[in-house]
């Protein structure tokens, strides 16, 4: 883990309210690091200063690519996250990176991975649905979104695989949450991986119980890094917590109570 | 050469800055981002007897300048920190602070001897000004016969020497100040947080799920300052200050009122180097305005004001 | 259309926006920015009974996120206030709140005494928490005892409805206000500044010539809000809510704490339409968090903590 | 009085730290309330948000051309100044203008005027000595500066009338301070004006005891317009008061005790 400045590459917005940001290293020789980076893990952006916004945000790494350049997606939706998204082609960001303990992607082997995203929850799961694809597992995927000006992504996720795109509107998609498809699909997958709104997560799990698969937890941050005990959830074996931002935030389906 | 070293009781500084108890657990993050021997003290999260989860989350909200935290003295014990946290922070020349909590004397007490007893820390701060858990020694840091009382009954115990972080909550510091002084503090670290909270108008409730949570950081350094410049004028004890700093500009403007080291908390939330750089760049500073070295710049505002008392 | 009307005892307000006192002169300067007869109601400078110059300068300085000053209750004595300032602003259908300091409990009671004969007020303000001057009233504000006594006696001379301002540099927010409720009071206001110092480091030495001055502005709204929302839970009294709002947002959150109307202070010095621009703005945001009205809003926060408790 | 965004149209470093900036109006109708400013009045300038300064900063008017643009000398000294040192051309600016009372040139008629600035004090006197000199008053001015780099406008001066700098290091015309050139000097003036920080308006005045005067003081300010009681200076005549950013900052010499 270090502390970096990324240069902003490129700033797009693909969604309502929604932005799309290549952020390059100012070295080099990070770039070999980068390629390590596991999906799941995120960056602890400083987005202003301490008078403005004392919290850095964390923000999923989306992608990586073979430069080591690092995608992130995100969606306005307070102060941080708009100071960020106006942050241009040139513009350099304080990141803590990479943060957490990642989809143990390394000690999986599976043919066919269920990924199951809402919203802010989506963009960890491109980067974790490449790197399995490219190991040649198969990839089911469903996305909810509010309504159809949130969608994002649908054309990344449909060249992964199977890609099912649901809202709560129905603007877009099937209508409805991504656990009606749950319901209603019979799915055949090794390990379902989800990352959303903890709502989403608790019903996902209920819905999945007994089944191998990790969640992506989300909880107000303070370090990032593990030292300030900010964003802890307890442990499913009895009394013990973990640190979301170190332990996670991805851990496995039954390893925490949400 | 300017020198940075400075000397409180049981502490010899190589420079004043240490980070505070909380933000920083027990070093290991922090030691993977750089040398903590650069640091002049270490300060540990809190340490109670047992084991605590501490409080629901969210645990921490953003405010103007600053932020609240609801933590609860979550950790994992002082058994769990002596065998396991310790020993590694022993690694570092760098001294270690220890800050104890409690709900009862007996459990300051308590923990006290214990990590007295594990020969790795140097020194001892008495938390007694937590405002986030009811059985968090808040109750002692309102009342000054119980702050004196849990004060002495620790020093009998142990021969660390021992600082109390006293409550800014609290109408009158300087009765807080002279009542631990009287209880045979060594020192004092001041301030903890302030109580606050903040609403969170889409459920319509406080956002943190304790209602209420320490409010830190530079919002609340005015208030700091003036507590530490008034227990300055009120008692000889030595004095580890903080409260929103983020600057070398902040730990000078803590030394003239009257700190003789400084902790740092909150900054290194924002910024996990905040503590390298304000020693990397502290020389230059106390240079710019005339002072050959750290010692020279403590109480440099109360030098006309004549008698720091020991009453 | 949704409606801005609160209603406190005394006071019909249009809208629940006020200046906050200290903030807003006399309204004479502020009137040539805008129409006095769109705020809810107008918080005057305190009055004490003769003319005080105040505190030597410099009186303010920023902070992060706020401010410190210490004006030390400078006015023109109450008999010029009334013959000369009430009259101006009697000329607006805004309901006025006079802010009453004093030394003794006689100077308050005389002070309310001759505003209430004015005519020309609708509420008392008691500061019983100016941090700036010695004999500025701070003991009654940190004292519950003498707090409630300057209360009783002032509201056996007047015929107004009293609202005392507490202080928020006390260690039991809720024992103070449950004392002046005690003691008769109609309303709260709440909170006045934290005592707080900057130094300057180029003199070495406090940089408001008073050494300290009370802390305002953003930087406070968590204590602010914490406490609204702790004397919320244990007193009946309305509470006039104010510490660092400065946007529509804060007045929502300050009326679900559990305030009834709140005063705007320190953003007032930032931008002199900050009272208005937050009043355009409020209807739009009660909407957007699902309320109909002001009245709706208040204690929206509460509401499953259930019994407001007149004890 | 009133709050306006004024636009800079030129931002121009004039000497060591010190920035003359041209602000326009955002409104073509205020161009005459513009000439009507007076000299020694001041703008109180909002130079961000906040939580980052959270008090105005007063900054006088150096100079009003015809257009009713405004121009304000100051110089980089802390957070504020620095902060407004980056505005440039196109950035819009919160100002309360016109605040406080002036010189009252209008009430004056005079053969002639000395003008005795220090430092940043020098730029209200450069709008008070081109009003005063386009009424036919002879201008002597003598303005003292630290050292040779921080000396802006000596041409501008010199254009007005006779005009003499001092340094305190001597790097630049004479050295010393502006009193040591009033005590050499035996110069013949109906009025002296002076400007500058509060130690050399006491030596000023001190040195100009009984002599038709006036001079602008300096305080931290809050409102700016009266309404606060920041900004305080107690009136020599007895136990009362003058608020600086109303009443003044402009006081006949002998109208305040400084
Ligand atoms: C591990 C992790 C990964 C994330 N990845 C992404 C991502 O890839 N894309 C994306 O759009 N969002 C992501 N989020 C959520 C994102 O962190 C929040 O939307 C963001 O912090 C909100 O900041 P703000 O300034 O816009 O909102 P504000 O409301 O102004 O934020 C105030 C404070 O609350 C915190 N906060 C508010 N909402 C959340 C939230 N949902 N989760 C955590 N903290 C929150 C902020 O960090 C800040 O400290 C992630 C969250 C976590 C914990
Ligand atoms: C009526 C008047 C007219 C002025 N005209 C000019 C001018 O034309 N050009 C110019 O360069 N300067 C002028 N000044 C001084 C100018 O206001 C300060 O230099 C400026 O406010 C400093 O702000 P800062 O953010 O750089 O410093 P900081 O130290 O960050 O300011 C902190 C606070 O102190 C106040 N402050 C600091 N120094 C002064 C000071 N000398 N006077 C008043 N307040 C101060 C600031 O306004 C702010 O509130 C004038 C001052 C007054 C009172
Ligand atoms: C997240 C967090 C956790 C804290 N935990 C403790 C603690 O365990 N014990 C303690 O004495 N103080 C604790 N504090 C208080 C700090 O040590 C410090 O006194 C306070 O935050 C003021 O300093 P700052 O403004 O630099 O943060 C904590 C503060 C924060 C922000
Ligand atoms: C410059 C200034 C002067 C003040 N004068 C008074 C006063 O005369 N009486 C009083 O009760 N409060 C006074 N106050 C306190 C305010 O009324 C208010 O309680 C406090 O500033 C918190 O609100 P804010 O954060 O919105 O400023 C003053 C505050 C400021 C900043
Ligand atoms: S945010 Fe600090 S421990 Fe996780
Ligand atoms: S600055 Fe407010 S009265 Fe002058």
């Amino acid at each position: 883990m270090m502390q970096t400045e990324l240069i902003v590459l490129a700033n797009e917005k693909i969604a309502d309210q929604t932005i799309e940001m290549q952020l390059g290293l100012n070295s080099d020789n990070l770039g070999t690091e980068v390629q390590k980076f596991v999906p799941g893990q995120f960056l602890h952006v400083k987005v202003g200063e301490a008078d403005t916004t004392m919290l850095r945000r964390p923000i999923s790494i989306a992608d990586v690519d073979g430069n080591g350049n690092i995608t992130i997606i995100f969606k306005i939706s307070g102060r941080g996250t708009d100071m960020l998204s106006k942050q241009t082609a040139g513009s350099r960001i304080d990141a803590l990176l990479p943060c957490g303990t990642g989809y143990p992607v390394d000690n999986l082997n599976l043919d066919t991975a269920l990924l199951i995203g809402g919203g802010i929850g989506v963009p960890p799961l491109y980067y974790l649905g490449k790197t399995l694809a490219a190991r040649g597992t198969r990839i089911i995927s469903i996305l909810g979104f509010q309504k159809a000006d949130h969608v994002f992504y649908k054309e990344k996720f449909a060249e992964l695989g199977e890609s099912i795109i649901v809202t709560d509107d129905g603007s877009y998609g099937e209508k409805g949450f991504v656990t009606d498809c749950l319901k209603e699909m019979d799915i055949d997958f090794d390990c379902f991986f989800s990352c959303g709104p903890t709502p989403m997560l608790q019903a996902v799990t209920n819905k999945l119980t007994g089944r191998h698969g990790y969640i992506s937890v989300e909880q107000r941050m303070g370090c990032g890094i593990g030292a300030c005990y900010a964003c802890v959830v307890p442990a499913k074996s009895g009394t013990g917590f973990k640190k979301i931002c170190k332990d996670g935030p991805v851990f496995a389906a039954n390893e925490v109570s949400l | 050469m300017i020198s940075l070293e400075t000397k409180l009781p049981g502490l010899d500084l190589k420079n004043p800055i240490m980070p505070a108890s909380g933000c920083f657990g027990f070093g290991r993050e922090f030691s993977e981002l750089y040398d903590l021997n650069k640091l002049g003290a270490v300060v540990i999260k809190a340490a109670t007897l047992n084991p605590r989860y501490g409080n629901q989350t969210p645990r921490v909200a953003e405010t103007a300048a600053g932020m609240l935290n609801s933590i609860g003295l979550q950790n994992p014990g002082v058994e769990t920190i002596c065998s396991e946290e310790l020993p590694f922070l022993s690694q570092f020349k760098t001294p270690v602070i220890a800050n104890v909590a409690g709900s009862t004397i007996e459990e300051y007490v308590a923990v006290a001897k214990r990590l007295d007893e594990s020969g790795l820390i140097q020194a001892l701060e008495l938390n007694i000004s937590c405002p986030n858990v009811k059985e968090g020694g808040v109750q002692f840091g309102k009342d000054p016969v119980l702050a004196a009382e849990v004060t002495a009954q620790v020093k009998e115990t142990v021969a660390l020497p021992v600082y109390v972080k006293l409550s800014p909550n609290t109408a009158d510091i300087v009765q807080m100040a002279k009542a631990v002084e009287a209880g045979g503090a060594d020192g004092l670290s001041m301030i903890n947080t302030l109580t606050g909270m903040q609403i969170d108008l889409s459920s319509k409730k406080p956002l943190l799920a304790n209602q209420t949570g320490g409010l830190s950081g530079p919002a609340i350094k005015p208030v700091a300052i003036r507590m530490v410049y008034e227990v300055r004028q009120h008692s000889g004890l030595p004095i580890i200050g903080m409260g929103g700093i983020s600057a070398a500009e902040d730990v000078l403007e803590f030394l003239i009122a009257g700190a003789s080291a400084v902790a740092v908390g909150t900054a290194n939330i924002h910024d996990p180097f905040a503590c390298v750089n304000i020693i990397d760049r502290l020389p230059q500073l106390l240079e710019k305005y005339g002072f050959q070295n750290v010692e020279e710049a403590i109480g440099g505002g109360n030098r006309n004001e004549a008698n720091v008392s020991r009453s």
